[in-house]
């Protein structure tokens, strides 16, 4: 990790000087080792750009602003394997330019969650050291350790990808995708639940959320110029949610809207203040157009056609939904 | 000053609950958050509470009125005031001294009469924040985590195998007196130590240190148009999520609801970060990220002070820093400020 | 704030019998934005309409609401009357509280109720209606004709006749259709070659047809006035410019194995064929699933054989573009395929035809030179027994539903010619109902049975099977005696149902125009637009709609011409004002919408807009009104709600929804 | 609403028709005289693929307790593909529903020609009886829309 930090640095640095890219979008650092900033540099400021196990935010959403705003020059941004297919996915959908970006990808062997740490005891962090498979954690209480599989972020627990599908220049070492679990193992284990299990427990995540819209704004397929829920002339705007039914509303339009287009990226569960598994929803559509429509990957290949805007002569009919399932 | 041995504390909480509604921290979902003690409810003694302790007082969503049509008379129902009597346990003191903030907004005139209800009808007991966080920071607004007596109407330690118990209010006197019966007397000593304690690691926190002098009321032309600004927002996603966890904000958007019942009108939680935010026919007044984001806080280290006495909006409690999906705070702002020297 | 009115039609007793109009006018007075509400008996009648300009004029409407009929029926009417008194005829809704409401509900509450509703419904979304003009498109001036057959060249030539441009595609080699292959037409038993061919020529010799034959239809464009269509022109591998119809090379053609089609695949015909005597063009065709050359490489005879160097073995298939103004859709029929119905020995016993295998058999161009003789050992026959309505008026999955219609007649035809020619064969009818209606049909038939003595009887035949002896026995029951019957026949006719033929599921596809469940193209009335399909510009000629005869065939598709001309006669249309529309602010230039829309109405441009006061370059959606038949698929694609419909927005829509549940 | 004591409860049915094949078909339905229950409301869309998942959540929001598309049958649309792409989006919105746990009964497609009144009433009758059983939907609905009782 720290290898692959200092030839980030290095080979921003040499990008910069050649005229490559004009200004780069990468991660800054924060006040522990934990709280890195999406952040631009330029020679000037390039040397506060990090990498660490806590960069697991995903950086492509804001090439939509920064390719609007780039007249001369490209930008150079650092994507993790699963980030390059949200690039993918917004030069499909024409909100990027690939000509205007210069692609790093950085291989990646799974991002920390701090959450997950903290939910061990260990408070109080300040720093932690990544050993590759262990961390040395020294805190305000003292040193701890832990395994590094324990605090994976949730969705490098179920990493889709450690494929590149996108770049022009690869950094890092290539990490193995084998201790993946099954991506839809937890959907499936709603699946199995009986209707008022489900209702009960979506019941019981859904009604956390207080509308902050992290997870809608934070979302790289959530890029409306101006969202149906911010706009008061669509009918189903709504701020904080007055009753049970528009946490259901919201989530279920804007796991609609996204289905199809929906990389797996997992930002919208990293960044839910409220901890609700957010990430569930979008895979149960994923799964739904894999078993229905056959596998897509969204954002695996750019231009390709998302299952909702296509269809097939002989596709399911809604009725599926009633014969399939156990209750 | 009382105590009660910590094994006991579900009599002393069944006794608060004789005659009030109580409020403390409860574990759900994987989640600490203030909610209604019931018989078996299991209080959770991690303090630092997802959502702040400003949604008993200020809750994310309420009813203001509703309107009825009949044939074209149309008919105005005021909502009833809350009479609810409450008493919240296990507030730590940042939380408790956000609580002196909002009623600056919403009981100074026009009084918020909802607000006001509530407030009035609640007794605080804060807790001494036995393992403050890294994040923490809420020395820098005066906030003692150790003796949090400013702002509450009792006082509350959790040390060796007891809680100890202490008024110091006429709210707080009046709740001792009716719960006494369940309460032991006690001598100061270990309370004492645990306040050492606790005052030796907040001496630790790496951000407890930073010096506020660059902001104040004062500061409106020295900050307005710092250059700062634009690098400090540039990756704001123009999400809530540090508003609505933050215990001093208070804007709130007041809405219209058309169901079969008529009109609901009520107001929300409203985040000045986001696009909408007093959107009015013309636009927003503030169309950028970096204005919106400048706002925020410019209305917690400026404006409020200029318009409260020099009061900051914020009392450090670290939500902000644990919550930002892109970990941009208030912190990383007051020392860009050069708040770090 | 809208000024709207609201009208409730009594329809006489249709709606007041079962809806309190009275009542319905009381409750809908309070509805935001109603400053006048009125029932009267019937709105659509001249007086009615006088009411509600009237009632526009007199206190300043914006909007009306008709609670009425079906929009289906009368939304035009209305339109057309806000329109006379000064509103935008876009500024009317119908509830429908007949079809939807008084005709399925019989308890006056519930119906009253509910007509409230559906009428507060149509208030909230004329509420939240905007006045929309229609645009204009310009008309190709070209007609096609789809299908040439008796029906299409119908059509044709009356189309060319009135002057305008035409093209017929068939897919086969010759034109003429099913039409070709009948020996004589009832009631008056002419020989359908003899009143067919000079239709042919005429269509070919017409200045204004061209003809396409080997030729299908590819791919379908546009809308109506301004179709474009790709046609493929199948390689006939003879070059029909040189090709004089000697038809040498169809005589020394060595591969001989293969069925005639034209004669039921009752005898064969070489690789290169022309498939009959008559057929126009009269060129050669190379069948390259039997050609030898087309297998091996060898063979060529026919390219020695050839005077005019008329085979080129080279030849590709040739694609034509081409724009119309309207389409003429004459897909004619195709007998169903009878080897289900296994209990009547089709499929064992060469005995054992279908009617059009008896009318080749009667033609004197066909298999048996017009000679009467049993398939199976070309002797002659001495009974014969018809069976009527196979595979037509049945209820099981092998059947259809609807009778074929022409069967009956056919039948007699045949019964009467066999009798009259052969008086010496028996002939039997079993049958379900005889049905004549038609000009001297019953006549011709009561011939049949009075006159030449053919033995109708009324019943069905349970099985056929062959006795040792060669001939078939047929077991039946006579319904009048109540009996059992079996007979002894040397044939057995079976009158199988016709069908769509089998192509025009795809060709409707194309054309977006409706099929039903037995796959008969669905006319935009049943009773009052008979021959138009309800896509605008398509047209409907012969059996494709529905079963029927040679003289309805004729006279429906001269009625198709007469609607295309009066299509092709106009120099602009009004284009449909119903149209999806973007908001450029919250256009993402996602590319979704125009991924779904079927008329590729929607492209994208780069274009400066100003975001309340920020001016930049976005990549935003437009759509050509022209091209867009408002379906709305778009706006449902769109995740912003940026695209909308005019006429059906997501408010309007919303705004129905809150008013229904309320 | 709860059951009123001298009111029987009957279920509040939205039903988005296309214009073309379904409406028509509800209209042949009339024509024919066929019932089917009033609680039954039927709303005028041009293509199956014009109901936006929102419609139907806002039905439900509003106090339906069912809700049902009828489209032309697949490879009759009039617009030629719309009903391909509606049968998608449903299938979807339908699945999520399920997977939240609102009863997969209250939300239905139908595919009814302009011929088949005898269909769509058989359709709505079968519904509105489903819908009955089910009784009340109370997972998916805003509170503030329920009737209050007086």
């Amino acid at each position: 990790m720290q290898k692959t930090a200092g030839l980030i640095k290095k080979r921003a640095l040499e990008l910069l000087a050649d005229g490559t890219v004009t200004k780069v979008l990468g991660w800054e650092e924060g006040d522990f080792i934990y709280d890195v900033t999406p952040a631009f540099f330029d020679k000037e400021t390039i040397d506060s750009l990090v990498f660490s196990s806590f960069c697991g935010s995903n950086l492509s959403k804001y090439l939509i602003k920064a390719c609007k705003e780039q007249t001369e020059g490209k930008i150079l941004v650092f994507l993790k394997p699963c980030d390059t297919f949200s690039f993918n996915q917004l030069l499909t959908e024409h909100r990027i330019d690939r000509e205007k970006v210069y692609v790093v990808g950085v291989e990646c062997k799974g991002m920390l969650d701090i959450e997950k740490i903290k939910a061990l005891g260990i408070n109080g962090v300040t720093k932690v050291i990544d050993n590759g498979e262990s961390l040395n954690i020294k805190t305000i209480y003292g040193e701890k350790t832990c395994e590094r599989s324990e605090v994976l972020l949730e969705k490098c627990t179920t990493c889709k990808s450690k494929e590149l599908v996108v770049f022009d220049e690869v950094l890092g070492e290539k990490a193995e995708n084998e201790n993946s679990q099954d991506r839809f193992a937890q959907v499936a284990a709603l699946e199995a639940m009986t209707t008022e299990e489900r209702y009960a427990f979506w019941q019981g995540e859904l009604s956390k959320c207080i509308r902050c819209n992290a997870c809608r704004n934070v979302c790289p397929a959530c890029s409306c110029m101006k969202c149906v829920f911010d706009n008061i002339q669509s009918g189903v705007a709504s701020k904080s949610n007055a009753d049970t039914f528009e946490e259901k509303m919201f989530h279920i339009i804007r796991a609609f809207h996204v289905a199809g287009r929906c990389t797996d990226c997992g930002e919208c569960s990293r960044v839910c203040p409220q901890g609700i598994p957010l990430h569930l929803l979008n895979r149960k559509f994923i799964k739904d157009i894999n078993e229905l429509y056959g596998d897509y990957q969204a954002g695996e290949e750019a231009g390709s056609r998302a299952p909702l805007v296509n269809f097939t002569f002989d596709d399911a009919e809604p009725s599926v939904i009633h014969e399939r399932g156990n209750s | 000053m009382y105590y009660i041995e910590k094994a006991k504390l579900s009599e002393l909480f069944s006794k608060i609950a004789e005659n009030r509604s109580l409020y403390l921290p409860v574990k759900k979902n994987g989640q600490t958050n203030f909610a209604h003690w019931e018989e078996g409810t299991e209080y959770c003694d991690d303090l630092k509470t997802v959502k702040s302790a400003k949604d008993h007082f200020f809750p994310q969503t309420e009813s203001l009125m509703h309107f009825k049509t009949e044939g074209k008379k149309i008919q105005i129902n005021q909502d009833k005031i809350p009479d609810e009597k409450t008493v919240l346990f296990g507030v730590r003191g940042c939380d408790a001294k956000s609580f002196k903030i909002l009623d600056s907004v919403f009981m100074s005139e026009p009084q918020d009469a909802f607000y006001t209800a509530r407030r009035e009808n609640s007794v605080v007991i804060t807790t001494a924040c036995s393992s403050p966080d890294e994040a923490c920071f809420c020395g820098v607004f005066g906030v003692d985590p150790a003796d949090p007596k400013a702002d509450s109407d009792v006082v509350t330690w959790f040390a060796g195998d007891k809680l100890y118990w202490e008024a110091v209010s006429e709210k707080g006197e009046a709740l001792t007196e009716e719960i006494k019966d369940v309460l032991s007397s006690s001598d100061e000593k270990e309370v004492e130590e645990e306040k050492a304690r606790i005052s030796e690691i907040t001496k630790l926190l790496p951000l407890n240190n930073m010096s506020l002098s660059a902001f104040g009321g004062d500061k409106t032309d020295a900050l307005f148009n710092a250059p700062q600004w634009d690098k400090l927002s540039e990756a704001c996603l123009g999400c809530g999520s540090c508003t609505f966890v933050c215990p001093t904000c208070q804007c709130y958007d007041v809405r219209d609801y058309n169901g079969a019942n008529g009109i609901q009108r009520y107001r929300c939680w409203d985040s000045c970060m986001f696009s909408d935010f007093t959107m009015m026919a013309h636009g927003t007044n503030r169309p950028t990220q970096k204005q919106r984001f400048r706002q925020r806080f410019m209305h917690k280290l400026v404006y409020f002070p200029a318009n409260n006495n020099g009061e900051f909006s914020c009392v450090g409690c670290g939500r902000c820093v644990a919550r930002c999906p892109i970990s941009m705070n208030i912190a990383k702002v007051i020392k860009s400020f050069g708040g770090d020297k | 704030m809208q000024r709207i009115g609201v009208f409730v039609c009594w329809c006489g007793s249709n709606i007041a019998a079962t809806v309190d109009v009275d009542a319905v006018v009381e409750a809908v007075k309070n509805e935001p934005g109603v400053c006048f509400a009125k029932n009267y008996q019937y709105m659509c009648s001249e007086a009615g309409q006088a009411l509600i300009k009237d009632a526009i004029k007199e206190h300043n409407l914006t909007g009306i609401v008709v609670c009425s009929c079906s929009p289906r029926m009368h939304e035009a009417t209305f339109r057309k009357t806000a329109e006379q008194a000064g509103l935008n005829p876009y500024m009317v809704e119908i509830a429908n509280i007949r079809e939807h409401c008084s005709w399925i509900h019989k308890d006056m509450k519930e119906a009253t109720e509910k007509a409230v509703i559906l009428a507060r419904a149509a208030i909230a979304k004329v509420n939240l209606n905007a006045p929309l003009q229609a645009g204009e498109s310009a008309v190709t001036k070209r007609a096609l004709v789809i299908g040439g057959g008796i029906a299409g060249l119908q059509s044709a030539i009356d189309i060319a006749d009135a002057g305008y441009p035409v093209d017929i595609v068939e897919k086969s080699p010759t034109i003429g259709g099913k039409m070709a292959q009948l020996d004589k037409t009832f009631p008056t038993l002419d020989c359908a070659a003899c009143i067919l061919t000079p239709k042919m020529v005429e269509a070919a010799q017409h200045p204004n047809i061209t003809l396409y034959t080997y030729s299908e239809v590819e791919e379908v464009k546009g809308f109506v006035g301004n179709f474009n269509v790709k046609i493929k022109k199948k390689a006939r591998f003879v070059d029909s410019t040189k090709c004089t119809g000697c038809a040498v090379c169809t005589a020394k053609c060595p591969s001989r194995k293969g069925g005639n089609e034209f004669n039921c695949n009752l005898d064969t015909r070489g690789a290169v064929y022309i498939p009959f005597a008559q057929a126009v063009p009269n060129v050669a065709t190379i069948d390259t699933e039997r050609c030898i050359h087309f297998k091996t490489g060898k063979c060529g005879i026919c390219q020695k054989v050839c005077s005019a160097g008329a085979i080129d073995f080279e030849q590709k298939d040739e694609f034509i573009e081409e724009k119309y103004g309207a389409i003429v859709v004459a897909t004619g029929f195709e007998i169903l395929d009878v080897t289900k119905f296994d209990e009547f020995q089709y499929t064992k016993h060469p005995d054992v035809v279908t009617s059009l295998e008896l009318e080749r058999i009667m033609n004197a161009a066909g298999p048996t030179k017009g000679t009467l003789l049993r398939m199976s050992n070309k002797e002659h026959p001495h009974d014969i027994v018809f069976i009527q309505c196979v595979g037509s008026r049945g209820n099981t999955c092998r059947d259809k539903t609807y009778c074929s219609k022409i069967c009956c007649m056919y039948t007699a035809k045949h019964a009467m010619l066999i009798r009259e020619k052969y008086p010496d064969v028996n002939v039997h009818v079993f049958y379900i109902d005889v049905r004549t209606p038609g000009k001297n049909f019953d006549e011709f038939y009561r011939r049949a049975v009075e006159q030449y003595n053919v033995d109708y009887i009324k019943g069905m035949v349970g099985k056929v099977w062959e006795k040792e002896n060669g001939r078939l026995a047929v077991q039946g029951v006579d319904l009048i005696s109540n009996r059992r019957i079996m007979l002894e026949t040397d044939m057995v006719v079976l009158a199988a149902a016709i069908q769509p033929s089998k192509g025009v599921r795809n060709i409707a596809t194309m054309l977006t125009a409706s099929i039903d469940t037995n796959d008969f193209l669905t006319e935009a009335h049943p009773k009052l637009r008979p021959v138009e399909s309800p896509t605008a510009g398509v047209f409907l000629s012969g059996v494709c709609q529905g079963p029927k005869d040679i003289p309805e065939t004729v006279s429906q598709a001269g009625a198709a011409a007469v609607k295309v001309v009066g299509l092709l006669a106009k120099d602009k249309l009004v284009t449909n004002p119903c149209t999806a529309t973007p908001n450029e602010l919250m256009c993402n230039g996602c590319s979704s919408c125009a991924r779904v829309c079927p008329y590729g109405a929607i492209d994208y441009v780069e274009k400066e807009v100003n975001d309340h006061g920020k001016r930049e370059v976005r990549r935003l959606a437009t759509v050509n009104s022209a091209l867009c038949q408002g379906c709305g698929a778009c706006t449902v694609a769109c995740p912003s709600g940026a695209m909308d419909l005019k006429g059906f927005s997501n408010r309007q829509i919303m705004a129905e929804v809150d008013a229904i549940c309320r | 609403m709860p059951i009123n004591e001298n009111k029987e409860w009957k279920p509040l049915i939205v039903a988005f028709c296309c214009n073309w094949c379904s409406y028509a078909g509800a209209d042949l339905a009339g024509t024919s005289r066929l019932s089917y229950p009033a609680e039954v409301k039927i709303i005028k869309v041009p293509c199956s693929c014009r109901v936006n998942p929102m419609f139907i959540l806002k039905a439900f929001e509003r106090g339906a307790d069912g809700v049902i598309m009828c489209g032309c049958h697949p490879g009759d649309c009039h617009y030629s593909t719309g009903n391909y792409y509606a049968r998608r989006r449903m299938t979807m919105l339908f699945s999520m529903l399920d997977y939240l746990g609102i009863d997969r009964q209250r939300t239905r497609v139908e595919w009814v020609s302009a011929a088949e009144g005898q269909k769509f009433a058989a359709v709505m009758n079968d519904f509105a009886k489903t819908i009955t059983e089910l009784g009340e939907n109370v997972k998916l609905g805003d509170l503030r829309c329920k009737k209050q009782q007086d």
